[in-house]
């Protein structure tokens, strides 16, 4: 099977990583802000196993599978939080919670 | 993995032992006082296990970890400061209605994390130590659920801290791509191949440094730290300043020795940058702040900013600067924010400047730590903080980095203003004589226990700050093995 | 040993002082009391009976130190608890706690809220100043530089006047900015000497044997400079002084004005002129500029000062624009003038600043304007004003005199103009001094409350006082005695080692002989020996 | 002989030292004891000493009570050093006191701050001995500033009127002026010979500089600045009028007898280093005319007595300065002891008029005194007489004519001076009796109060003897030729060199200034007793009286002098009271708190913020890693 160049991959990677970055800074809604995230931490996933497989390791797609984890972790912490966030303020919108500042 | 390397790892597993006890007591029935200990001991034991390891040379548990004098000591640090922090923790949730057992577990959790983290030779052994100190963190900060602050900190530091460790993978899998290698040392030797870094390199170190700097709440990635700060329970803010920072620190220190990132005049002068930036926002920014916890998160930016100017100096008396300013500066936060948590109450932390009027009248004591506090910041002699900071200006002298002293310099003449700023409000005469607060609505065991705390770094803060001779010996005992 | 003693008795006296509060009111005073006049006891045993000693590379100059302690601090920086006295900083001590028992007599009546934990700060300031007089390691001095900060500031932040707060933070940041220099000049410094070495040493004597490339003898000179020059002060340094003098209590005002300023004078001659030989004499046209400006500036701003205290507090930036013109002149005649100047406008400007505490409590008012003719109600007062105001101008027969002469001729010697100018200073002087007896003790008295003359203990202050000033006036000699030694020493660099010069400490002639004799014809005169480098000095301006 | 020395300045400190200590707790009788005592004994001293000196002539007596200070070499003492030049002041300071200190126990018996006054007046006595005891000049600028003390605190001794606290501010302040020039001609001194130490620097300054020496000049005119400002003359002069604010007998004692000549005495003293420099010497006298000149016109103009005397006291050590810039050292001298008798007398007699009309100062308010004060009267006569150099019977005659001789005479003198010199006779002769006739002959204005008694009396007859007879101890030598004066100052000041066969002259020169006086008495009688309508017509005239108000003004020197000097110094100490260096600091405050609100913007709490700031960093980080 001809071998994608490990470039391409990391510009595919690279591009995603963008685009949920973008997301993240245009995004009010919380949740949304944090499925962006997600997909930076996927972007920085699929550039581990591109990696990975160029240099035909299997490190790549283990740091993989922990990233997973983590974002696992993460978000369910985070949707907790949203929770807790929404029953305060009564809304999703990340510019509310700004009662510290200065 | 050997036996050899489970006593090497001992701490570690002491830690994560406590863990599963501790779930397994709140399981069988939910009682702060016994969770408290059992904390508290398995912090202790882990401290006593490291004596252990005290003349480690260098013991590398491939590939991840490795257990050297730099590591022990920053462990040890990290523990002693958790324990202290643990035991302030005691006295504050006591007068808390929420459920207070899961704290420890996280607290626990955290340190774990933090130990790991300045023990890694490995992006994946850095990765999974950051992400159980952040995931910790997340809970810790957004611990006191009723109070919208705490989850507001929480939330921002969850979406932050996620965005940023995506920065930080990112930089990793393409340093990894241009390397293939995870591994510090492979990465060192990797790169001393290089005749110039090949560009995915060095924009995976950028990226990396974003995550870093983002735990490191150095300039620009500063900005949640006072709402963090604010948000979060005392305790924990302490433990964000102080055991947290420290980790990131020691891997930062840890890698940058290992690759000589110093060799590389582009990351110097991104530091370099960075540093000046951190000291000049941090203080500025703190100048006329009125809510003290604020203060304290920009004034840690700013005593970051001091940390790298040590680091920067990059070589063993740098190093030795770093550990040393470290260790003041933690006993110096904890003690700090151990005041904070103590003079708070039951509906909010006392964090407004008002709480602390004329307090040098109603609570001399406290008072007098708080000042001894504030003085080691601001680096006023017979505290550590003056021996650090002179130690700082050493290295920097020393390395000839002129700018960044002076910048120092001028910076802690800026800083100056508002710490003596907090002390003066507790000096001021009380308007209308109030009369000394009513004390012991805690327990005394309680109370103790806090005063003690408290009292103890008073003391260290003093010691040190007096006979720093003790502290030099053991910090360049240990870390002798550290700089390659 | 007994060097510790001072500082150890100080300091513990001030933690006693403060717990004795909670017993009663009174008791920290007479703590306070006794620790300084324990300390001041044992300061004049050791200039009584001074154990010379010689130590380190000064064998040449046979410069003998009375006393000396060592103790290893912090070894691996090649730190050391290292104290010694030599003649400078004996009178130092002994100004120290002359003026440290004042303080706290007049405190006695004056403070009334927080005493124990006045008192408190009051030792430990004197506790650092003794400490930055005594210490021989450059480490060790710059703590104590800074250990006299804190309590100064809370004397003037706590106890202080209406405006106290800021001022304590201009005191505060001020010195505090200038001293980190100093601090960096001194790890410059540090390494300098071990890169060449290879012994890293904070030690004075070691340090003075560095020989240093003339761009780094230059920077690290201006690091000291900035700490001194801000402390001393020099105009355009001197902004925090007339604020902080103003609004400290009386007590603050009289330690700020006679020991704190002094640190900065006794900086420059210890450390500033023998470690920078070079450096300084390039710098010393600049510096003895500076000085004159100072001289007339002061004046100036003074005259029209309606504060009492920040009047008085003028004249001092005036007075010390004298201590910088004469320690840059480099010749034995302006720097005995120097110290005598250290010690005769501490003891002048204290008891000024002592007048203007008394006339405080008694009126509640520093404003000139609201006083006059006080004379015919306090004349006690209005002399013993008098006596310090003619002090202050300069008037012969009093300390400030032979100070200020002796300064300039000296300074004479090394620069003609300057001196000129700086003279006119003497005219301005004359011009506030006498201001102040007008304002405030001749012209009608406008106040309606009578005003108490000086009651049994505010004579016990001012008597001493005023024996001293005359003292210094008419028979100076046991001080110039002291302080030759040492001021030989730290000129070392600039002459060649002198031959000359007068029998060493006549202390028996205390009293004039009883049966003066006469002489016929003309008596040769003593050839004084312009010192080598003075004619350098001549020839490049 | 000479061990009684010490004594003779340290009794009056003494007794300075007894009445400040314990003044205000004893009787008045015994204030007066002690502070007339004092002086009395240390006249009686002077006395004593005087006689041995006499008998046995040493070059000179020195006692050295203690080493004041030795720095480097620099090692004044505290030592006395009599020689004849001292010897006439100390006589004249220590007598004229006493009988001044006698006099003032009547004038001031009515004030309350009598032991203060009699305190001042001893220390005054004990400094102005300092000074001319002094064997260095060290001590000598310690009796120099402590002269001027005491007349600032003399001359404001009614300090409840703000006017007089000025005047003696203003008097401290301007001789502080001519004093700081004297204290640098010291520093170049010490420069030179490494000692202050008079005699060395006499016998050395002759060795080491030839004439015309440039330094020499230099040190000279410091020295004569200081001298200047001492002894009120051109352009120092204006605190002397206003002096006058003082009680009477201090205007005598200080500001007529004593102190004003300390810079006569100066350069007597100083005159090796005149001598090594012509133009100084030259400056020297034609200050004196000058002075003489203005002082004499501005005489003519004033009505308050006092002021007139003050001028006349100006104009007349215009003279002594004309002498010495002439060379004519013991003529100059001899002046001052003459002047310091018969101006001490009009002083004192001023003193009783004021006192006899309720301190009325004014002359236009006097008159037909001679019945009502015949002994002040007649005693003030022979002081007028004496300072007018009434031909033969006043010694003013003799002491005056000497020094205009030596215009013509003496080597280095000269037509002018001379003319100058003539002229100023002409006016005070004038204002002399202008003042007699005002004051005592005409209707009675004022009513008399207070006769004077002994305590007042007794002093003035004294005096008058003094200054009738005091003029026989130098005659000159075409009649007489008595030279005991210049024979006893021979020793330490050179007599002066005259122009050979100049002799057949003088008889017409002693002719002319005879004319001169009493012409000058002639027109003051003409103008102020035979036809005051004169005085009136020319007041009618608008120049005359413009003329008038400037010499009444004192020439406008005060008018000048303000504007140059006080005008700007206290415009510039108000307009920076508070301090414009400091607005700079505040400034770098006011930056510092600007950045804070800047930066503390970026804190807006909205995490997108936070999260854009983070990129921001990333980008710039990135940039920098990759360009560079």
């Amino acid at each position: 099977m001809s071998a994608i160049p490990m470039e391409t991959g990391l510009l595919l990677a690279g591009v995603l990583f963008m685009l949920g970055l973008i997301s993240v800074m245009i995004r009010r809604n919380i949740i949304f802000m944090l499925i962006s995230v997600e997909i930076m931490l996927n972007a920085a996933g699929l550039a581990f196993i591109v990696a990975g497989s160029h240099w035909a390791q299997p490190d790549g797609q283990i740091m993989f599978i922990f990233i997973l984890t983590m974002a696992a972790a993460e978000v369910s912490v985070g949707l907790a939080l949203i929770l807790q966030i929404h029953h305060q303020l009564k809304t999703l919108n990340s510019d509310a919670a700004n009662f510290m500042k200065g | 993995m050997t036996l050899t390397d489970f006593q090497h790892l001992m701490p570690l597993l002491i830690l994560t032992f406590a863990v599963l006890v501790s779930m397994l007591v709140i399981a069988v029935g939910r009682n702060h006082k016994i969770m408290y200990v059992i904390t508290a001991v398995s912090f202790l034991a882990a401290f006593a296990s490291l004596f252990e390891l005290r003349d480690v040379g260098r013991y590398t548990i491939e590939p991840l970890l490795v257990m050297d004098g730099f590591g022990v000591f920053y462990i040890g640090m990290i523990l002693l400061t958790a324990l202290l922090i643990s035991m302030l923790s005691y006295a504050y949730f006591e007068q808390r209605e929420e459920r207070k057992e899961e704290y420890y577990l996280l607290l626990l959790l955290a340190t774990i994390g933090s130990c790991v983290l300045v023990i890694s030779t490995h992006f994946a052994s850095l990765f999974l130590g950051l992400e159980i100190l952040s995931v910790s963190l997340y809970a810790l900060i957004a611990y006191l659920r009723t109070r919208e602050r705490s989850d507001e900190a929480g939330i921002k530091y969850l979406i932050l801290a996620a965005f940023s460790s995506a920065f930080l993978l990112f930089g990793m899998a393409l340093v990894y791509a241009s390397t293939g290698t995870m591994e510090f040392a492979g990465i060192a030797a990797a790169i001393a191949g290089f005749t110039e870094l090949p560009l995915l390199l060095l924009t995976g170190f950028g990226l990396m440094i974003v995550g870093i700097g983002f735990k490191l709440s150095v300039v620009p990635f500063h900005m949640w730290a006072p709402d963090v700060y604010e948000g979060a329970p005392a305790p924990v803010t302490a433990f964000i300043a102080t055991v947290s920072k420290g980790g990131v620190l020691g891997v930062l220190i840890r890698f940058f020795m290992e690759v000589d990132g110093f060799r590389y005049p582009t990351l110097v002068l991104i530091f370099t940058i960075v540093a000046i930036a951190s000291m000049l926002a941090g203080n500025l920014l703190a100048l006329l702040q009125r809510n003290v916890k604020r203060i304290l998160a920009y004034s840690s930016i700013a005593h970051l900013g001091y940390l790298l100017v040590a680091f920067l100096a990059g070589n063993q008396m740098g190093v030795e600067a770093v550990t040393f300013y470290l260790v003041a500066y933690f006993i110096t936060t904890v003690g700090a924010f151990g005041v904070v948590a103590m003079l708070s109450d039951k509906e909010r932390d006392a964090e407004q400047l008002e709480d602390y009027r004329a307090l040098l009248w109603r609570r001399p004591w406290t008072a007098a730590v708080f000042t001894a506090m504030l003085l080691s910041l601001a680096g006023i002699p017979l505290t550590a903080g003056f021996v650090g900071k002179f130690y700082i200006l050493a290295a920097g002298v020393n390395t000839q980095l002129w700018l960044l002293v002076v910048m120092l310099a001028l910076n802690s003449v800026i800083g100056l203003f508002y710490y003596i700023r907090i002390v003066a409000v507790m000096f001021q005469q009380p308007e209308a004589e109030t009369q000394v607060e009513p004390r012991g609505k805690l327990r005394p065991s309680i109370y103790v226990a806090s005063v003690g705390t408290l009292t103890i770094l008073a003391l260290l803060l003093v010691y040190i700050g007096v006979y720093p001779s003790g502290l030099l010996q053991v910090i360049q005992g240990l870390l002798v093995t550290a700089a390659p | 040993m007994i060097l510790v003693w001072l500082i150890v008795i100080l300091m513990v006296g001030g933690v006693l002082a403060w717990i004795s509060g909670k017993v009663n009111r009174t008791l920290p005073r007479w703590v306070a009391l006794g620790s300084v006049l324990a300390v001041f006891v044992l300061t004049l045993y050791i200039w009584m009976n001074p154990l010379a000693i010689v130590i380190g590379s000064n064998q040449s100059m046979g410069h003998t130190w009375y006393m000396r302690f060592d103790q290893p601090w912090i070894p691996q920086w090649g730190i050391s608890f290292s104290l010694a006295v030599d003649g400078l900083s004996v009178l130092m001590l002994l100004l120290t706690f002359f003026i440290g028992l004042l303080a706290v007599l007049i405190s006695w009546r004056e403070i009334q809220t927080k005493v124990a934990f006045f008192h408190f700060n009051l030792l430990w300031v004197l506790a650092g100043i003794t400490g930055v007089f005594l210490t021989m390691d450059l480490f060790l001095f710059y703590f104590f530089w800074e250990v006299m900060l804190i309590p100064m500031y809370f004397l003037i932040g706590i106890w202080g006047h209406e405006n106290r707060r800021y001022a304590a933070y201009k005191f505060f940041i001020f010195t505090q900015a200038s001293g980190l220099l100093m601090l960096l000049a001194i790890l410059g410094l540090y390494f300098i000497h071990g890169n060449q070495t290879g012994v890293y040493t904070f030690s004075y004597f070691e340090l003075l044997n560095t020989t240093l490339a003339p761009e780094a003898a230059r920077l690290l000179m201006f690091g000291f400079l900035a700490a001194f020059l801000v402390k001393l002060p020099v105009v355009p340094f001197h902004s925090w002084l007339p604020d902080a003098h103003s609004e400290a209590p009386t007590a603050g005002s009289v330690i700020l004005a006679g020991l704190l300023l002094k640190t900065g004078a006794y900086g420059l001659l210890r450390f500033v002129l023998p470690l920078f030989p070079m450096a300084t004499v390039e710098f010393a046209p600049w510096a003895m500029l500076l000085g004159v400006i100072g001289i007339i500036y002061g004046a100036i701003l003074a005259f029209s000062q309606t504060d009492l205290k920040r009047l008085v507090a003028y004249t001092s930036v005036s007075h010390m624009g004298f201590v910088i013109l004469g320690v840059f002149s480099f010749n034995e005649w302006a720097l005995q003038g120097v110290v005598m100047q250290m010690i005769t406008h501490g003891l002048s400007t204290g008891a000024l600043f002592i007048i203007a505490g008394f006339l405080y409590e008694r009126l509640h008012t520093r404003d000139i304007r609201q006083m006059g003719g006080f004379w015919s109600t306090a004349p006690k007062m209005g002399v013993i004003a008098l006596i310090f105001v003619m002090a202050s101008l300069g008037l012969p027969g009093l300390g400030n005199f032979i100070a200020e002469f002796l300064t300039l001729v000296g300074s004479w010697q090394a620069n003609n103009w300057l001196t000129a100018f700086a003279t006119i200073g003497l005219v301005m002087a004359t011009i506030y001094s006498l201001r102040i007896m007008q304002k405030i003790f001749f012209e009608a008295n406008r106040m309606e409350q009578p005003l108490p003359d000086l009651n049994a203990r505010e004579m016990l202050i001012a008597i001493p006082m005023v024996v001293m000033i005359l003292w210094l006036g008419l028979y100076p000699q046991p001080i110039l005695d002291t302080a030759r030694p040492s001021i030989q020493e730290q000129l070392q660099a600039y002459t060649e080692p002198l031959i000359e010069q007068a029998p060493i400490a006549r202390m028996d002639r205390i009293e004039m002989e009883a049966i003066p004799e006469k002489t016929f014809g003309t008596k040769k005169p003593k050839e004084a020996k312009p010192s080598s480098y003075l004619q350098i000095f001549k020839s490049s301006n | 002989m000479g061990e009684l020395l010490w004594l003779i300045p340290a009794l009056p400190f003494a007794g300075a030292l007894l009445l400040v200590l314990f003044g205000n707790r004893i009787s008045r009788a015994l204030v007066s004891t002690i502070g007339v005592g004092s002086v009395g004994i240390s006249a009686a001293v002077t006395l004593v000493l005087g006689i041995e000196y006499l008998s046995s002539r040493p070059a000179f007596i020195r006692q050295e009570v203690w080493q004041w200070f030795d720095v480097a070499g620099f090692s004044p003492s505290i030592a006395f050093h009599l020689d004849a030049l001292s010897m006439v002041f100390i006589f004249v300071i220590t007598f004229v006191g006493f009988l001044i200190h006698i006099y003032s126990t009547e004038y001031m018996a009515e004030d309350k701050d009598y032991s203060r006054f009699f305190a001042c007046m001893n220390l005054f006595v004990g400094s102005m001995l300092m000074l001319v005891m002094a064997d260095n000049l060290l001590l000598l600028y310690l009796g120099w500033e402590g002269v001027g003390l005491c007349s600032y605190l003399l001359i404001g001794f009614w300090y409840k009127e703000p006017a007089n606290v000025y005047a003696a501010r203003k008097a401290f302040i301007i001789t502080r002026v001519g004093d700081t020039a004297m204290a640098i001609g010291l520093f170049m001194l010490f420069q030179h010979f490494g000692t202050l130490h008079i005699q060395s620097i006499s016998t050395e300054a002759a060795q080491v500089w030839s004439i015309g020496n440039e330094t020499a000049l230099i040190i000279a005119l410091l020295l004569l600045g200081g001298a200047v400002g001492k002894s009120g003359q051109l352009p120092l002069q204006t605190w002397l009028p206003d002096a006058m604010a003082g009680p009477t007998p201090v205007s005598a004692l200080i500001h007529a007898a004593t102190m004003v000549t300390a810079g006569v005495y100066l350069i007597a003293r100083m005159h090796v280093i005149f001598a090594l420099s012509p133009v100084a010497m030259m400056a020297v006298a034609v200050i004196g005319a000058v002075t003489l000149l203005i002082a004499g016109f501005a005489a003519l103009t004033q009505y308050d007595i006092k002021r007139v005397l003050a001028y006349s006291t100006i104009s007349q050590v215009g003279y002594m300065f004309l002498a010495l810039g002439v060379g004519a050292w013991s003529s100059g001298v001899f002046h001052f002891m003459i002047h310091g008798f018969f101006k001490a007398l009009l002083f004192l007699c001023a003193g009783a008029i004021i006192l006899a009309l309720h301190h009325e100062q004014d002359m236009r308010k006097m008159g037909g005194l001679s019945k009502k004060l015949p002994v002040v009267f007649y005693t003030f006569l022979i002081g007028a007489a004496s300072l007018a150099a009434f031909p033969l019977v006043s010694a003013g005659f003799y002491s005056k004519d000497q020094i205009l001789w030596l215009q013509l005479a003496g080597e280095n003198g000269n037509i002018w001076l001379y003319l100058a010199g003539l002229l100023g006779a002409f006016i005070t002769s004038i204002y002399t009796f202008r003042m007699v006739f005002l004051t005592f002959y005409g209707e009675e204005k004022t009513h008399v109060g207070h006769k004077p008694t002994m305590a007042i009396t007794v002093p003035l007859i004294i005096l008058a003897v003094l200054s009738f007879a005091g003029g026989f101890i130098e005659l000159p030598h075409n009649f007489g030729h008595v030279v005991l004066f210049s024979d006893f100052l021979a020793p330490i000041l050179p007599a002066v060199s005259v122009v050979p066969d100049f002799d057949r002259f003088e008889w017409m020169l002693q002719l002319l200034a005879a004319v001169i006086s009493l012409g000058g008495i002639f027109i003051a009688y003409l103008f102020y007793y035979k036809k005051p309508e004169l005085i009136e017509s020319i007041h009618r005239s608008e120049f005359a009286m413009a003329i008038h108000h400037f010499w009444h003004s004192g020439w406008g020197f005060d008018q000048l002098y303000d504007a140059l000097f006080v005008r700007p110094y206290v415009y510039l100490s108000k307009v920076n009271k508070n301090d414009f260096i400091d607005s700079f600091y505040t400034f770098l405050a006011n930056v510092t708190q600007g950045l804070h609100q800047l930066f503390s913007q970026t804190q807006t709490g909205i995490m997108r913020n936070y999260v854009a700031g983070i990129v921001v960093g990333a980008i710039m980080i990135l940039t920098i890693s990759l360009l560079l």
